[in-house]
């Protein structure tokens, strides 16, 4: 079942701004397997969205290999990334500015299957939206519509149909139910779970609400300025998280019940700036427990445990200072 | 956040008071008018104390002028100006014969050489005294190129043939025997006697600080907008009865009038010709009217088909009625001309009649011609408003006889440049005879040497030739006479030409003004008004 | 196949939408009316004008408005209302070329800015920097004496220096555009840039370019009216409200029919498309509504 | 003794003209804030939480907004009645707001220090260095540094700026603060910080609060008491106890079931299908019936009226209606 | 804060070559040859050639512009007027007051009427008072400056008598001309400032500034108007820079001898140092003006001020 789809080695990317270099994505290293879900966590700024496009090659990398199918796709041609981009999508966050408001759905929805003109004849084409639409819960009546006569939830629809037309293997959703409300939300989850299991989809699922993302990812990585930080499967990164920022983290998340009151690990000061960041673990300033070394080298993200991947020098050994 | 507002605010008055402070220092130096120009006196608010009203005269011109270096420009604004600031060696007194003026008395001593005797103690406005040097140095400069612009008028002088006999005695040899000669000496352009020491001394700033022996001194000049100029007291001649003169610079007819009825200005050039009842009904104001020697005509360029046929050119001109067209444009105003000698100038020849309107004819000599159905022709004429209609009413006249064509407005600078490449058809433009001599109203138009140059039309008839260089020769007398005569019909009967108009200068003057009389070549003598 | 049509009028639903709003503000089809009325003169002009533009009546110059000629007659006798109707059809012409010329060379150039960024963009906006510093009227009076006064000429002039203005105009709303998701979303389905730039970007740059053009219209006939009325507009006879009223100037005190005329004339227009710009700026952009 | 509700607001309706019809964002509201008590106003987007802050507020945009019927009783007078002046007077001084988006809540062309001190001087008398000194001193509470009162907005993060809203809002010590999603357009650290913040703040200055939150995990961290807003109304009241323990509202059970629970395992969230009611034609009788799974013929026809369930918890709703509550 | 004026000066330099090389090709091209003009109709055909040499007319555009470009970088020098031989510095700084004073005047009267009105139609929008002046801003769009000119002369001057028509150097002969130009300026500001304000007080710190209590014309004021002036400040720069080179209209009615008048009399005399340095000098203060608005943004808005540090 673990074939690599895709893989990711020492990824950056770094941005020329007038004070200085953003670190946006600092050498990032994940693989996903197929018809898995990886979640991708962090706060705003650490650089998941970045990392996401970067996949794509909607933003080019500076460094870093991403392996798709074992080859690397930053190096392809313009002609061969266009029939590489067939199998990788992506379904966006802001449901009001990811449909062209000039079209309706179903020529949203045909744009990519025009683009690289998989059907001959306007019947196979119709047929096609037909599908897809009815694939993910629009009513038929939707196709003729425009955007802005539809409300967030259908939108991202649109965006999902938009995205399963061309057949990917792979899907990246940055943020895709962040703008909605808990109903809606919970609906779209429902449609990409049912999804992945018939189309034996592969997701990166980028957010920045944990709940969420532990409900629909198989393992998750946490972000902190533009490196990740912690990997491991949905379950143990809850019950024991390992890096003292995760735990910072997931002790923030306010629970919608009673009698359950963690101890609130309360983080001081702010995210420090990504522009020319320094030496050493970036979250030492932050960090309860940061010794004299976390300031000078930088932790590499390693298999502490089997399947349990963190960036910190003193795994299980954190002791208040 | 109030502060910010506030300080806005006092930003934007700082502006203003910079605005209207320098601004009025800065006309101030530049135009050095202390501003007592009419238009403040009327409205009353005496921005600097002006002396009495009644000491200064202010006459508003359509154009500003180009420059005062009277060899460097020939237009007619500039020349208003120089009429009161520079004198010429010789005058035309009331029946247009020359006379002396700063020359004591001058004599002709063969057909070649004149020598003038120079009038003693007259002062230049620096202070220096008029000297056969200046004179002499004064015709080198207007012969060399610098001259350009006056060649036509003191052209034949020989720069060579100059000799100074004493301080006050010059010998002047011209290149080739020119009755005309003595006559274009009176031109205020060419004609005027500059000082050495002071034109040296300014060299390219002389045009805006010109030095003369005339009656008035000049004081500042705020380009496009007015002239002052003050008396000189130690002039040779009669001394001006007021001692101050603005010329304002004032393109709008409209406002020209508006500023004589406010009183803002005492005389107004070129009054409009809807203005005039106006002005003649308002009993602080009077009208003063006088045929100029300038000549509007509408030609051909007798090289290119089909206007090289004459009979064609005699059907254009059947089939213009120059007397309705004179009337629509200017109403009253100059009127239908006869010939391209304008009527006060000498051998004027009146019986030819002014020229016959026959659309039936027209449309015969068409047919004999070989244009049956017409043909289609273009027609220039610069941004004149005047010019623009006369050609308007034209083309609807044309049309009668199946002549279709099309108007083109052009730019003094492109007209000149298409006529001299002979691109033109028909078009219309003027002429002035700016001496009382005939040879001046022919030569230039129509002697095949002037082709392209003054000869617009590329007229070139070898009779024609001969009799203008004969006529030049002669001196004044009955055969003269004969031959500018037989001259004018042979031109009216080979019709190069159409004659439109003889225009008239319309000045409108406060009635407490005197003695002002406008001169038919359009410069104008004001320093012997006098102000009630 | 019923679907297909009704894409059909569902397409137009998008302008129906707009035609909806706009008709809520009753001064901007007060505009739009006089507009069409405009154009319907423009069109018909030959029928709707009692006499020729050009036949001259020498005798009765100068008429004030009176039964026969309702807004009087010229210095050539001619009868000034045909003249103005004549003259609708010269000012719609200059207005819309004008602006068609700015328009599709400054858009292009404010597209090509606006969609690729970088040193291009730099370039080209300080072009645009260039003729924008340059007084629009100054220039036009330049390109006017360099290429000769002629309909075409002026047309070119006065499009030519308005250049600039498109250019930024498209620019700020393309880089608006460019940075929303559905572009990023066409990128990563494999679109060509020439594709996004035509079915993704230009149809949602139209709202503020529909409202610049039609104010940019009334622009022009005011530039042209101006050069005509400096005499370096419109060769005579031709009719055009400009020229008509720099004719007039002269005889302002005794007959001032003859400039009032031709400047109510030119007023309603520019008031006309003023309005209607402003109606569809509020109606193509409901964002500004709510 | 300050009477038994600190805010009580009975059937209040407002109304939006806008170009598409009416919209009647808020119809027949109830609801009461005791003294010093924090009560959590929970709704998804659309269902008239912000709508009813600014009707107490009198905020509510001119000339589309207008409150059509009801009283509000803030301290047993109705705010309605009040005249401008007279609520120029409350606003600041007993009741205050915070916005939900920090970036733009700040006057980004004045200091932060001004900005607080616009609200003392106007509500509290005291020389210029007097008010710059209370103002110094509500930025060390709210955990600012004093010297960076001379800063302008756009220098500080966005948890910063919430943090000088807060400042804002408390520096007269108001009776009331009413504070529309406060946290959402924070990361989940610094909101973490912010709410913490606002708990201590709440003690000490014995403010009572209206949270309005769609996330139910903030309301039970910080509030007292939960009201459930849906099209327009409250469907149910009740303590944070009762109602975490056994929500009753069809809405509110769904509510709790959308949310993904990090410690159980769920393969799929059973749903709330359907969508939230367009304000601009309200569906008859109780609003949530089209998506309604216990739905009854009468859901559709009438309004239910109060039911109460247990102590302090209240319910709108047919199902219990017929078993006639305790 | 200098190093970015520095900069900001150092980028006008290509703008002006950029303007220089336009206006010198337009100038090539037009055809009339200014020696000829200048010598008069009746000049002779030598002195027209030998003129034309010695301004160097013969010499291929390049060459021309070249020199003309030298001279203007190296040592400033815009050369001397074909016509009156005098250096174009002087001719235009001779017109340049009359320019200035009108110019300034007309963006003043917009200023001082344009934002007042502007602000109480924004403050009571949709009233009749807000429809009565949007109405009026409309028409002071729509009507062509030269008609507005003549009508003003045909009421005051003509009929009235009150005003003069013509001339610039006292001020009530400024009234008028400052009128019949300012009347757009007025028009477009007061459409600037209630689109600014409107946007403003829609801003949640509008909405803050009401909860804290404070009384309504503070608010608008103090927070709103504080935060509209950039746009307005915009405007009215764009507009006296415009107005600069542009009054040409207004110029040639009241026989106001400003830049306008004197561009257009050099370009119909083929006078071309006068226009090239005319236009030079309108885009030079033109750029000048944008910039002086820039220095105001700074000053008006915190958050741009920082970026110049």
């Amino acid at each position: 079942m673990n074939e690599k789809i895709i893989e990711v080695k020492e990824l950056k990317k770094h941005f020329k701004t007038k004070s200085g270099m953003l670190h946006a994505v600092d050498g990032v290293n994940f693989f996903i397997n197929r018809g898995e879900t990886l979640g991708l966590v962090g706060e705003s700024g650490c650089g998941k969205s970045t990392t996401g496009r970067v996949l794509l090659r909607l933003i080019q990398a500076n460094s870093g290999e991403v392996l798709f199918h074992n080859e690397n796709i930053l190096e392809y041609s313009k002609p061969d990334m266009k029939k590489m981009r067939k199998n990788m999508q992506i379904v966006f966050q802001d449901p009001y500015s990811c449909l062209n408001p000039r079209l309706t759905v179903s020529e949203i929805i045909a744009e990519p299957l025009i683009i690289n003109k998989v059907y001959k004849t306007k019947d196979e084409l119709e047929t096609r939206i037909d599908e897809l639409i009815g694939r993910v819960g629009l009513s038929e009546r939707l196709k003729t519509s425009y955007p802005h006569e539809l409300d967030g939830g259908r939108r991202q629809r649109v965006g999902i149909a938009r995205a399963l037309a061309l057949n990917p293997e792979f899907l990246v959703l940055d943020e895709p139910v962040s703008a909605l409300d808990v109903c809606i939300q919970a609906q779209i989850l429902n449609l990409l779970k049912d999804l992945q299991k018939e189309l034996g989809l592969t997701y990166l699922f980028i957010a920045h609400n944990l709940s969420v993302v532990k409900h629909i990812s198989d393992r998750i990585a946490v972000m902190y300025l533009g490196q990740i930080i912690e990997l491991t499967d949905y379950k143990s990164i809850f019950k024991d998280p390992l890096h003292p920022y995760t735990q910072a983290l997931l002790s923030a998340i306010p629970i919608p019940k009673l009698g359950v009151q963690k101890e609130r690990l309360i983080l001081r000061g702010d995210v420090p700036s990504p522009i020319n960041p320094a030496e050493g673990c970036r979250f030492a300033g932050r960090c309860d427990y940061s010794k004299q070394n976390c300031f000078e080298e930088t932790p590499k993200l390693i298999e502490s445990e089997p399947g349990r991947w963190v960036a910190c020098h003193y795994v299980r050994q954190l002791e208040q200072n | 956040m109030r502060k910010k507002i506030s300080i806005f605010l006092v930003g934007v008055l700082l502006l203003v008071t910079a605005l209207t402070g320098c601004s009025s220092a800065k006309p101030e130096a530049a135009s050095g008018a202390e501003s007592t120009n009419g238009s403040e006196a009327a409205s009353g608010a005496e921005t600097t104390p002006a002396a009495p009203a009644k000491d200064t005269l202010i006459v508003a011109t359509g154009y500003d002028a180009k420059s005062l270096d009277p060899h460097a420009t020939n237009d007619v604004a500039s020349s208003n100006i120089m009429e009161q600031i520079y004198d010429t060696l010789v005058v035309l007194n009331s029946s247009n014969e020359v006379v002396g003026s700063l020359a004591e008395k001058f004599e002709v001593i063969d057909e070649l050489t004149y020598k003038f005797y120079l009038k003693k103690g007259v002062k230049f406005h620096n202070g220096e005294e008029l000297k056969a040097a200046d004179v002499a140095y004064t015709f080198k400069r207007a012969t060399s190129p610098i001259g350009g612009s006056i060649a036509h008028i003191v052209g034949d002088i020989d720069p060579e043939g100059l000799e100074i006999v004493d301080d006050y005695t010059i010998i002047v040899r011209i290149k080739t025997p020119n009755s005309a000669f003595l006559p274009s000496l009176t031109h205020k352009g060419g004609g005027v006697i500059l000082n050495e020491k002071a034109v040296e001394a300014a060299g390219d700033a002389y045009a805006m600080n010109p030095v003369g022996t005339g009656p008035f001194k000049f004081e500042s000049w705020a380009k496009g907008d007015q002239i002052v100029l003050t008396r000189f007291d130690e002039y040779y001649g009669e001394k001006p009865s007021f001692s101050k003169m603005v010329i304002r610079a004032i393109p709008e007819a409209t406002n020209r009038t508006i500023e004589l009825e406010s009183g803002g200005v005492d005389i107004a050039y070129d009054i409009a010709t809807n203005d005039i009842t106006r002005i003649e009904e308002n009993k602080d104001l009077k009208i003063i009217r006088k045929m100029a020697n300038s000549t509007t005509y509408f030609a051909f360029n007798t090289l290119k088909a089909p206007f090289d046929d004459i009979k064609v050119r005699q059907a254009i001109e059947y089939a213009i009625d120059t007397e309705t067209i004179v009337q629509a444009v200017w109403r009253g105003v100059g009127a239908p001309a006869v010939g391209p000698v304008p009527p006060n100038i000498k051998y004027f020849n009146n019986a030819l009649g002014k020229p016959t309107y026959d659309v039936e004819k027209a449309k015969a000599l068409l047919v004999e011609a070989g244009y049956p159905d017409g043909f289609t022709a273009k027609i220039w004429t610069n941004d004149k408003k005047a010019r623009i209609d006369m050609c308007t009413i034209i083309q609807n006249q044309l049309a009668e006889i199946g002549i279709k064509t099309e108007i083109q407005v052009l730019e003094w600078g492109a007209y000149l440049e298409g006529i001299k490449n002979g691109d033109h058809e028909m078009f219309m433009v003027g002429w002035s005879t700016q001496t009382p001599d005939p040879d001046m109203s022919l030569y230039g138009p129509f002697h095949s040497s002037q082709k392209g140059k003054n000869n617009f039309s590329y007229y070139d008839n070898p009779k024609v030739d001969a009799l203008l260089e004969e006529g030049r020769k002669l001196a004044d007398s009955k055969e003269r006479q004969a031959i500018y005569e037989e001259l004018q019909t042979i031109i009216r009967e080979e019709a190069p030409w159409i004659v439109m108009e003889n225009s008239e200068t319309v000045v409108g003057v406060r009635s407490n003004i005197e003695g002002f009389d406008p001169s038919p070549f359009g410069y104008h003598v004001l320093y012997n008004v006098t102000i009630k | 196949m019923n679907t297909v049509k009704q894409k059909k009028n569902k397409k137009k639903s998008i302008w129906l939408d707009v035609w909806r709003r706009l008709r809520k503000n009753k001064m901007a089809v007060g505009g739009l009316v006089i507009i069409i009325l405009l154009f319907l003169t423009a069109i018909f002009a030959d029928w709707i004008a009692p006499y020729s533009y050009e036949s001259q009546d020498l005798l009765n110059m100068f008429q004030t408005p009176s039964f026969e000629h309702w807004f009087g007659t010229d210095e050539f006798g001619r009868d000034i209302f045909s003249r103005i109707v004549y003259g609708s059809r010269i000012s719609l012409e200059v207005g819309f070329i004008a602006v068609g010329i700015s328009l599709i060379i400054g858009g292009s150039i404010g597209a090509i800015a606006g969609y690729y960024g970088g040193r291009l963009e730099n370039l080209l906006m300080r072009c645009m920097d260039v003729l924008l510093a340059i007084p629009e009227i100054l220039l036009a009076i330049a390109i006017v004496a360099a290429l000769g006064p002629s309909i075409a000429n002026l047309m070119i002039a006065v499009g030519i220096s308005s250049i600039p203005g498109y250019a930024r105009l498209v620019r700020a709303s393309v880089m608006s555009i460019r940075e929303q998701e559905f572009i990023e979303a066409a990128r990563a389905a494999g679109s060509s840039d020439f594709r996004i730039i035509v079915k993704h970007i230009l149809p949602n740059c139209m709202a503020p370019i529909i409202v610049q053009a039609t104010i940019g219209v009334a622009i022009a006939i005011l530039t042209a009216a101006g050069l005509s009325f400096i005499g370096l507009g419109i060769q005579p006879p031709t009719p055009e409200w400009g020229s008509m009223l720099s004719g007039g100037r002269s005889y302002i005190r005794d007959y001032p029919h003859m400039t009032l005329f031709p400047g109510i004339a030119m007023m309603v227009t520019i008031l006309a498309l003023n309005l209607l710009g402003d109606g569809l700026r509020d109606a193509l952009d409901p964002k500004l509504k709510n | 003794m300050a009477e038994k509700h600190l805010l009580e607001i009975k059937n209040l309706t407002i109304h939006y003209q806008t170009d598409y019809g009416t919209v009647h964002a808020v119809e027949g509201f109830n609801l009461e804030v005791g003294n010093g008590e924090t009560l959590g106003l929970v709704g998804e987007t659309g269902a008239g939480k912000t709508t009813t802050a600014f009707g107490i507020m009198q905020l509510l945009p001119e000339p589309a907004g207008k409150v059509v019927a009801g009283e509000i009783y803030f301290r047993g007078e109705n705010l309605l009645g009040k005249s401008k002046t007279e609520m120029k007077k409350i606003l600041g001084k007993q009741i205050a707001m915070i916005f939900q988006d920090p970036m733009t809540s700040l006057n980004p062309v004045m200091t932060v220090g001004a900005q607080i001190e616009e609200m003392i001087k106007l509500h509290e008398p005291g020389t210029k260095e007097e008010i710059k000194e209370k103002a110094k001193k509500m930025l060390e509470v709210v955990g600012i540094p004093a010297v960076r009162q001379d800063e302008y907005p756009h220098q500080f993060s966005g948890g910063m700026k919430q943090r000088v809203v807060i400042a804002i809002a408390l520096s007269c010590n108001p009776m009331l603060l009413i504070a529309d999603e406060p946290t959402t357009a924070l990361d989940v650290t610094i909101q973490a910080q912010v709410l913490d913040l606002m708990k201590k703040l709440k003690d000490d200055f014995k403010t009572s609060m209206i949270m309005i939150t769609h996330d139910l995990g903030v309301v039970a961290e910080i509030c007292d008491k939960v009201a459930i807003m849906y099209g327009g109304k409250v469907v149910e009241y009740a303590t944070k106890e009762s109602l975490y323990t056994k929500p009753y509202h069809p809405y509110t059970v769904g509510l709790f079931n959308s949310i993904p629970d990090l410690d159980s395992e769920q393969d799929r969230l059973n749903v709330i299908d359907g969508l939230p009611p367009d304000p601009t034609d309200m569906p008859s009788g109780c609003s949530f019936h089209p998506r309604c799974p216990h739905k009854m013929p009468i859901c559709s026809q009438k309004s239910p009226s109060k039911v109460v369930v247990g102590s302090e918890h209240h319910v709108y709703c047919y199902l219990y209606e017929q078993e006639g509550a305790l | 804060m200098l190093k970015y004026f520095a900069r900001r000066i150092l980028m006008l330099i290509p703008v002006i070559l950029g303007v220089a090389f336009i206006v010198f090709f337009l100038l090539y091209i037009t055809p009339g040859d200014p020696a000829r003009i200048i010598l008069g109709d009746q000049a002779t055909e030598e002195s027209v050639l030998q003129l034309r040499e010695e301004m160097g007319l013969n010499d291929p555009f390049f060459v021309r512009f070249g020199k003309y470009a030298y001279n203007l970088v190296v040592n400033q020098d815009v050369g001397k007027s074909y016509v009156t031989k005098r250096p174009v510095w002087d001719e235009i700084m001779t017109v340049f007051p009359a320019t200035l004073k009108l110019a300034g005047s007309s963006i003043l009267l917009a200023l001082l009427i344009g934002i007042p009105i502007g602000i109480i139609s924004a403050i009571k929008q949709y009233s009749i008072f807000d429809n009565v002046t949007m109405l009026f801003a409309l028409i002071g769009i729509s009507m062509p400056v030269f008609w507005l000119g003549l009508l003003l002369i045909l009421l005051f001057s003509v009929k009235l008598g009150w005003l003069p028509s013509s001339g610039y150097t006292t001020l009530n002969a400024m009234i008028l001309p400052a009128v019949a130009l300012g009347a757009q300026s007025i028009a477009i500001i007061t459409r600037m400032t209630r689109s600014s304000m409107l946007e403003v007080i829609r801003m949640d710190y509008i909405r803050m500034a009401r909860s804290k209590g404070q009384d309504e014309n503070k608010v608008v004021f103090k927070h709103a108007l504080g935060n509209a002036l950039i746009p307005i400040i915009t405007i009215a720069g764009l507009q006296f820079g415009r107005l600069l080179g542009g009054a040409v209209l207004t110029e040639s009615i009241f026989s106001i001898p400003g830049i306008g008048r004197l561009m257009v009399e050099s370009i119909k005399m083929r006078d071309f140092p006068v226009v090239q340095g005319g236009v030079l000098f309108v885009a030079i203060s033109f750029s000048l003006v944008n910039l002086l608005v820039d220095l105001l943004y700074a000053y008006v808005d915190p958050r741009i001020k920082s970026q110049y540090k």
